[in-house]
């Protein structure tokens, strides 16, 4: 019984070209994301065809999610990895289905913040990738945010299983508070791509091309507060109780479940003819 | 008019993609109404009677809910455009750390056009999102991935496939909570619950995984060195061409190369690099969908009614009408065939065959 | 085919191995047999064969296994994947896609086999399976049965020559169970593949058997031989070998046929004896506990229950029968107040279930669901006690005392989900018995229990009824009925359609009757022990 | 198990209903806002009244110069001085010239970039040119020299005595661009004075001082009358503007400009708005066939 100390597994691992595919896809997160605060005014971006930047990201953040999934797929995901990220997926799906995907109500990184801790940061980056895909496709929720979606959720997935190591108290507390920022910084970033769309044109709280970093970032907080604040401090708080309430027997299920599939287990033969075959 | 048969996913995809795009295109509120009445007939006349249907009539009302938005929020933060003053509301003033905006003030027809042609649009594009959801069954969709993705799509075929039973197995927790008499309403019974679906599902997990081992998963072909070249090297093109394309976005210096031509080449790239790096597993499909006539002859459509668009706008201000001064807006003929063309697949696309649905979509319902 | 030599099995974490030193062969062709108790390393063995232990498992393998010339310790699984085909305990829960078809196929596409190739294998393991009408539809609107077949064709398209099946039917009701092992049988005749089973309901597979293994577990040899060596000493064993073995019948018999062959000299042995002084259903049923009249149920358009009119009584065992979706477990659900009544009425100790609150039910009506594990949600045994305790505001330790006398010497730090299946049946009983419902209902008990699980059971139940609880047993298991139900209610389509003491309803049934009835039809006598006392009265009756 | 299947095949069934019926309301739904949106379209914009900016200011108003430099666009540059509310921004202020010179309401990007003012450029929006976009620039010359604004016109809220100034440039999109060719003059405001009725004698007048760079002959005549006190405020204007500078720019205004408002006029006006009407009936009748046609069928596959 290693309950109490398990190593750390690691479900799918990263190889060199999965990193250089991370970074590049973070630092192209953070354009697809954040373009409307750097846009200047006579750019492209509000020139003739006026929003045609995000939904290029829209074509392109799929495409990058899916060359990355293959990159991790390649080899290192094997039948346990894949039948773990189906079972995960669906089930932060139904946690989200009582929300009815509502941003207020979001349970699905209650799941994904421990998940990732425990697979590792690879799973944890499909993981999120993958549980928002199903829950959009069962909800029939598919839309232009839907590649964001999954981007942020990914990505939170993926820094949950690089949090320092930690036991008992700590790593419960820990984790809520990750995934209260997690939360936070989803809804924030998710508005930063919507911001153009819902308030294009003429509001005091609008985007305005080319307006200065600072003005736009002030009426983007401003849009932020009086728009998604009812939902993202619910559902930051909501994540981090969650995690307080439940994380020690989800994580407890997990490790479980982590020892019984036996990642990384000790497998040999002691054979006259052959011997010491691993998996 | 050939058989009974599942169109294949990518085709309503394409014309789903050049429809939003049209819709992206224009604020003309006429050219809009028209593309929902398509993108709504179409999956009428062409989808098949399963639960993901529902999802076209979901879009539209969520189409409905933004068009509102928008308008109430231009009501609510709208600056002051002149024009005919409708009413006035009280003005607010925010607290700084709420970036100090300033609500209310007099509302003018004008800007209120405005935000509903722009609703409008968005309404427009997540109709087009839900035409394509509600006309292809997600299962093709997972089948018709490139092969590299495979994991991944299988990954996701496991979560429809266990979604209900997670559903059903969650119900049981729940009766069995009263069973052992604690009550089974409210939040804490929810949560509580939640706990043992989730153990439940990851023994099911591993015994899924033993299954799929033991029935060859994973067997491929090791990808071979070539081939692996290849796609890295397509991967890291795309990477530079995406780099230079957002650069290029973002400053105004830059030449008009470095901007979408970049971005369309760095997609380029990367979807090659997904199809060539499928090329290197020996794994085959059993009945993948054909790609015939009737596929052409739907994303064609989307192409047609795109291309019209495109032409309209190249000969002026028609597809965005001006709404300050508030105008009449102009019908361009041109468009509205482009449009008429969209509605063929109503008409050429196959039938789809009476298929029993899964229990997924239903008990997510 | 199947070779084992010396093969020693320990899983990481294990203080003991699980399997030592196993060797055995089965040729090709043959279907082999693999019992023993629960806990005595079946599915370990079954798993061993294509090597997911110790690759999938972990843990270290001592000695070699080889299929059709191939070792395991060499080719991975999924290399086995056109060699071996295993299908797990549970169908359902290795189903990869949604549909019939793609299941079929999906084997067939990891291996890489040619599309028109594939389409030909599906078209043919359809036919052979008897799945063609099956075909378009969505897996998990299947009954079980159809979904065991499906499961076995899932593997079969691979081509495999080895076939290893862990408990096909164990979950199964008679009806599904011999669809399945129809199939089975005409794999092994027509296509002479190997095929090798692990089953707990003996009286259903050991006629179909050329070979057993039996492996008694706690590191004792492994027997292999025909199964009349085997059960000629083995202490598990159907009814019709026991049956034979107190008759001194040789060879034994294994099926219901042979032994109606042999049978007929004890038959005229016994036709003077009345059986009813043996028929256990002595007791004498109590005051009335629970009724329903009229109850009607439906789930939507389905109609579950129609009109159904039962009442069951203080101190007896009421057997409730029929096929899978006949209403078993919706009347159950009914008595427990899971379900408000679409019209009739349901009363339980003079009180409607439906309307009573969590608290109360559980004194009045108590229930075992199918799956006792989703009874159980704390991570160790003295958890889920200390809390069954709270629940029911009873004092502490009263479930862990009900426990130590269902099962004892459970350890209370072990995990629910780590239990043996009888274990955690034993466990969720206890649960329910703490509150002393005087109404206990059970759904499916016997389900992956082994025979000595079984008459464990059957003992707790004789003791609650003779305690005065009215117990109700939905149930597939002919030979637990036999043992214990003194009432038997057999429901069809919602309706019940027969209701009568167990020995009468039972023995005129020629699905519900259990081995030793069948042999000695027309004698109303159902189980071994009865036959044993109705000789000991014969032996000394006048006619001799 | 048999109760969930029931039950999800229930549900599948019930779902299939009710979904059809979903598609059919929310189809209804969107022809409604069809016909309501049309309805609306009829309703036309109103020129909004303008007090003096000569002539005493109520508490609460703020006089503010608006200079407006077309010239590469083949229209000249004019100053107006207006009377608005305090608390104005810079958008309500271009509005506002807009209806009291009839030369319409600018033309804002859907990102809220100005595309275009008194119609000019007849199309695009800070499309890009050799010299890098060609956009209106927004200064700032409340100092008394023109300051490249950073700032947004939609909340960039005026205070009395600014002079705003537009000019429509070909530039980088940065300070370098060139400012509008009037000066940011003090003496762009006209003084107070009690007005009389008599003829501007536009011969008689001096360049102002600090008026731009080159200035054009229709720059130079537009700020003349706000240079000497002695005269320019003093006539009664055609348009019913008091507003001298109103005249002043209005009557000066050159002919491209004049064509321009013209053709602006004619454009939201005269140009056949039952055509489109027509156009916009035609479309919607297709789109009530469809949505009937797909009633009907909806209603068939029930």
């Amino acid at each position: 019984m290693t309950v109490a100390t398990p190593r750390r597994v690691d479900a799918v691992r990263l190889g060199l070209t999965a990193w250089v595919l991370l970074v590049a896809a973070f630092a192209l997160g953070i354009v697809a994301f954040a373009w409307p605060l750097f846009a200047s005014a006579s750019s492209s971006i509000d020139a003739s065809h006026s929003n045609d930047a995000p939904w290029i990201f829209v074509v392109l953040i799929p495409l990058l999610i899916g060359v990355i999934l293959a990159e991790l797929a390649d080899g290192s995901l094997d039948a346990k990895s894949v039948a773990l990220l189906g079972v995960l997926a669906a089930s932060g799906a139904v946690l989200r289905l009582p929300s009815g995907g509502v941003a207020g109500f979001e349970p699905v990184f209650f799941l994904l913040v421990p998940a990732g801790r425990v697979f590792g940061r690879g799973f944890g980056f499909v993981l999120g990738a993958i549980t928002l895909f199903v829950s959009a496709l069962i909800t029939g929720g598919v839309g232009p945010w839907l590649p964001f979606q999954m981007f942020g959720a990914a990505w939170i997935g993926f820094f949950a299983g690089c949090l320092p190591p930690a036991r008992g108290r700590i790593e419960i507390a820990m984790l809520a508070a990750y995934g209260a920022i997690a939360a936070l910084a989803y809804g924030l970033v998710m508005n930063l791509w919507f911001w153009p769309f819902v308030s294009a044109g003429d509001t005091t709280v609008s985007y305005v091309a080319g307006d200065s970093l600072v003005d736009n970032l002030r009426r983007f907080w401003g849009f932020h507060v009086t728009t998604s604040f009812g939902f993202d401090i619910p559902r930051a708080v909501f994540t981090a109780l969650f995690i307080v309430v439940a994380g020690r027997p989800v994580l407890g299920a997990l490790r479980r479940v982590a020892r019984r599939a036996a990642f990384e287990a000790p497998v040999s033969f002691i054979d006259a003819s052959a011997s010491g075959s691993t998996n | 008019m050939s058989a009974p048969r599942l169109l294949h996913p990518g085709a309503w995809w394409l014309w789903a993609v050049a429809l939003s795009a049209c819709a992206l295109r224009t604020t003309n509120p006429v050219l809009l109404c028209l593309i929902i009445a398509v993108a709504g007939w179409v999956v009428v006349s062409r989808r098949a009677d399963v639960p993901w249907s529902r999802s076209f009539a979901s879009c539209l009302r969520l189409g409905m809910i933004v068009i509102i938005v928008r308008v109430v929020f231009q009501i609510l933060f709208g600056v002051r455009v002149s024009g005919m003053t409708l009413f006035t509301i009280p003005e607010v003033t925010l607290p700084d750390w709420a970036a100090g905006v300033s609500l209310g003030g007099p509302v003018t027809l004008e800007s209120l056009m405005a935000a509903l042609y722009q609703g409008l649009r968005l309404a427009a594009v997540l109709a087009c999102f839900g035409a394509a959801t509600s006309l292809c069954s997600p299962y093709r969709m997972l089948r018709a991935l490139p092969t590299v993705l495979y994991e991944a799509g299988v990954a996701v075929t496991i979560a429809f496939t266990f979604a209900p039973q997670a559903i059903v197995a969650s119900r049981q927790v729940r009766e069995a909570r009263r069973l052992r008499g604690r009550s089974d309403r409210g939040v804490r019974a929810w949560t509580a619950s939640a706990l043992p679906v989730l153990e439940g599902a990851l023994d099911r997990a591993v015994a899924l995984a033993a299954s799929m081992d033991s029935r060859g998963y994973g067997r491929r072909g090791s990808s071979s060195v070539a081939v692996r070249r290849r796609s890295i090297g397509l991967v890291l093109l795309g990477l530079v061409a995406i780099a230079v394309g957002s650069y290029g976005l973002l400053d105004p210096g830059a030449p008009a190369l470095f901007r979408v031509p970049a971005l369309a080449l760095g997609a380029a790239a990367l979807l090659g690099a997904l199809i060539a790096g499928g090329r290197s597993t020996t794994r085959t499909r059993y009945r993948p969908d054909p790609w015939a006539a009737p596929e052409w002859i739907v994303s064609f459509a989307g192409v047609v009614a795109f291309g019209s668009f495109v032409s309209v706008s190249r000969m002026g201000d028609a597809l965005n009408p001006s709404t300050n001064p508030l105008e009449v807006p102009a019908v361009p003929v041109l468009a509205v065939v482009g449009l008429l063309v969209a509605a063929l697949p109503a008409w050429c696309a196959p039938r789809p065959p009476a298929l029993v649905a899964p229990s997924t979509m239903a008990v997510a319902a | 085919m199947i070779r084992f030599e010396h093969v020693t099995i320990t899983y990481p974490e294990a203080s003991a191995p699980t399997l030592v030193d196993v060797s055995f062969e089965v040729p090709e062709g043959e279907l082999c047999l693999v019992v023993g108790v629960t806990g005595s390393g079946k599915s370990t063995l079954l798993r061993a064969v294509n090597g997911l232990v110790p690759r999938f498992s972990g843990g270290v393998l001592a000695g070699s296994v080889t299929i059709d010339g191939l070792s395991t310790s060499a080719v991975p699984p999924r290399d086995l994947a056109d060699v071996v085909g295993v299908v797990g305990q549970d169908p359902a829960a290795g189903f990869v896609t949604d549909y019939v078809e793609d299941e079929l196929a999906y084997a067939m596409e990891n291996l890489g086999v040619a599309p028109d190739v594939m389409r030909r294998r599906v078209e043919d393991i359809l036919d052979l399976l008897g799945l063609h009408e099956l075909r378009n539809r969505p897996l998990a609107s299947l009954s079980g049965g159809q979904q065991q077949r499906v499961a076995i064709g899932s593997v079969l398209t691979a081509g495999p020559r080895v076939l290893v099946l862990d408990e096909p039917t164990s979950a199964l009701d008679p009806a599904a169970a011999e669809e399945v092992l129809a199939a089975l049988t005409r794999l092994v005749h027509d296509l002479g593949i190997t095929v090798l089973i692990a089953e707990h309901r003996l009286e259903r597979v050991v006629q179909y058997a050329d070979r057993i293994v039996m492996v008694p577990g706690d590191g004792r040899q492994v027997v292999v031989g025909t199964p009349a060596e085997v059960f000629g000493q083995s202490s598990v064993a159907p009814p019709v070998v026991e049956l034979g073995r107190l008759a001194g019948w040789a060879p034994l018999p294994l099926s219901v046929r042979d032994a109606r062959r042999v049978a007929g000299p004890l038959r005229e042995q016994l036709a003077s004896v009345d059986s009813a002084p043996f028929s256990r259903a002595t007791r004498s049923p109590g005051e009335v506990i629970a009724t329903t009249n009229g109850l009607q149920a439906s789930y939507g358009p389905v109609t579950a229950l129609r009109g159904v009119d039962v009442e069951f009584r203080a101190g007896e065992v009421v057997a409730l029968m029929g096929r899978n979706g006949a209403g078993k477990s919706t009347l159950l659900n009914h008595l427990v107040g899971l379900r408000e009544p679409a019209s009739g009425a349901v009363q339980v100790m003079g009180s409607q279930p439906h309307r009573l609150s969590a608290r109360d039910v559980v004194r009045v009506a108590g229930l075992v669901p199918q799956d006792s594990g989703v009874l159980l949600y704390h991570d160790t045994v003295a958890a889920e006690c200390s809390a069954s305790d709270r629940d029911a505001g009873l004092t502490n330790g009263t479930t862990r005392t009900v426990l130590d006398r269902i099962v004892p010497g459970v350890d209370p730090s072990t995990h629910p989900r780590d239990l043996s299946e009888g274990q955690r049946l034993g466990l969720a009983l206890s649960i329910v018995l703490a509150s002393e419902p005087p109404l206990l209902l059970l759904d499916e008990p016997t389900r992956g229990l082994d025979y000595g699980a079984k008459q464990r059971l059957v003992a707790v139940l004789e003791q609650l009824a003779a305690d005065g609880h009215a117990v109700v047993i939905a149930t597939h298991d002919v030979e637990v009925v036999a043992s214990v139900a003194d009432r038997c209610i057999v429901l069809a389509e919602g309706e019940v359609v027969a209701d009568g003491p167990a020995r009468d309803v039972v023995v005129h049934s020629p699905v519900f009757a259990p081995q030793v009835a069948k042999v000695l039809a027309p004698l109303a006598l159902l189980t071994v022990h009865e036959v044993e006392l109705a000789l000991a009265v014969a032996s000394d009756s006048p006619y001799k | 198990m048999t109760l969930p299947l029931s039950q999800t095949a229930m549900k599948q069934t019930a779902m299939k209903r009710s979904s059809l019926r979903r598609a059919r309301r929310a189809l209804g739904a969107a022809l409604l806002g069809i016909a309501a949106l049309a309805g609306v379209v009829v309703g036309g914009a109103s020129p909004a009244g303008a007090s003096s900016c000569s002539g005493p200011i109520a508490g609460g108003e703020i006089r503010v110069v608006l200079v407006v430099d077309a010239s590469d666009l083949g229209g000249g540059a004019s100053a107006t001085c207006l009377v608005v509310a305090a608390g104005t921004t810079g958008s309500q202020l271009l509005a506002r010239r807009g209806s009291e010179l009839g030369t319409g309401a600018p033309r804002y990007g859907s990102s809220g970039l100005l595309c275009a003012i008194d119609g000019r450029p007849a199309s695009g929006c800070g499309d890009r040119s050799a010299g890098g976009f060609e956009y209106w620039a927004y200064f700032n010359g409340s100092s008394g020299s023109w300051v490249y604004g950073n700032f947004n016109p939609f909340t960039r809220r005026l205070s009395d005595g600014d002079i705003e100034g537009w000019r429509y440039v070909s530039g980088a999109g940065n300070g370098q661009d060139p400012p509008p060719r009037i000066g940011p003059a003090r003496s762009l405001f006209p003084a107070l004075a009690p007005s009389l009725p008599s003829l501007p004698d536009l011969s008689s007048l001096a360049p102002p001082s600090g008026a731009g760079d080159s200035p054009s002959s229709g720059a130079r005549s537009a700020v003349v009358p706000s240079t000497s006190p002695s005269t320019g405020e003093a006539r009664v204007d055609p348009s019913g503007d008091t507003s001298v500078d109103g005249v002043s720019s209005s009557t000066t205004v050159d002919d491209s400009v004049a064509v321009g408002a013209v053709a602006l006029a004619s454009s939201s006006t005269t140009h056949s708005t039952t055509g489109r009407w027509i156009g916009i009936a035609a479309v919607f009748v297709l789109i009530a066939v469809m949505a009937g046609g797909a009633w009907v069928q909806t209603r068939r596959s029930r």
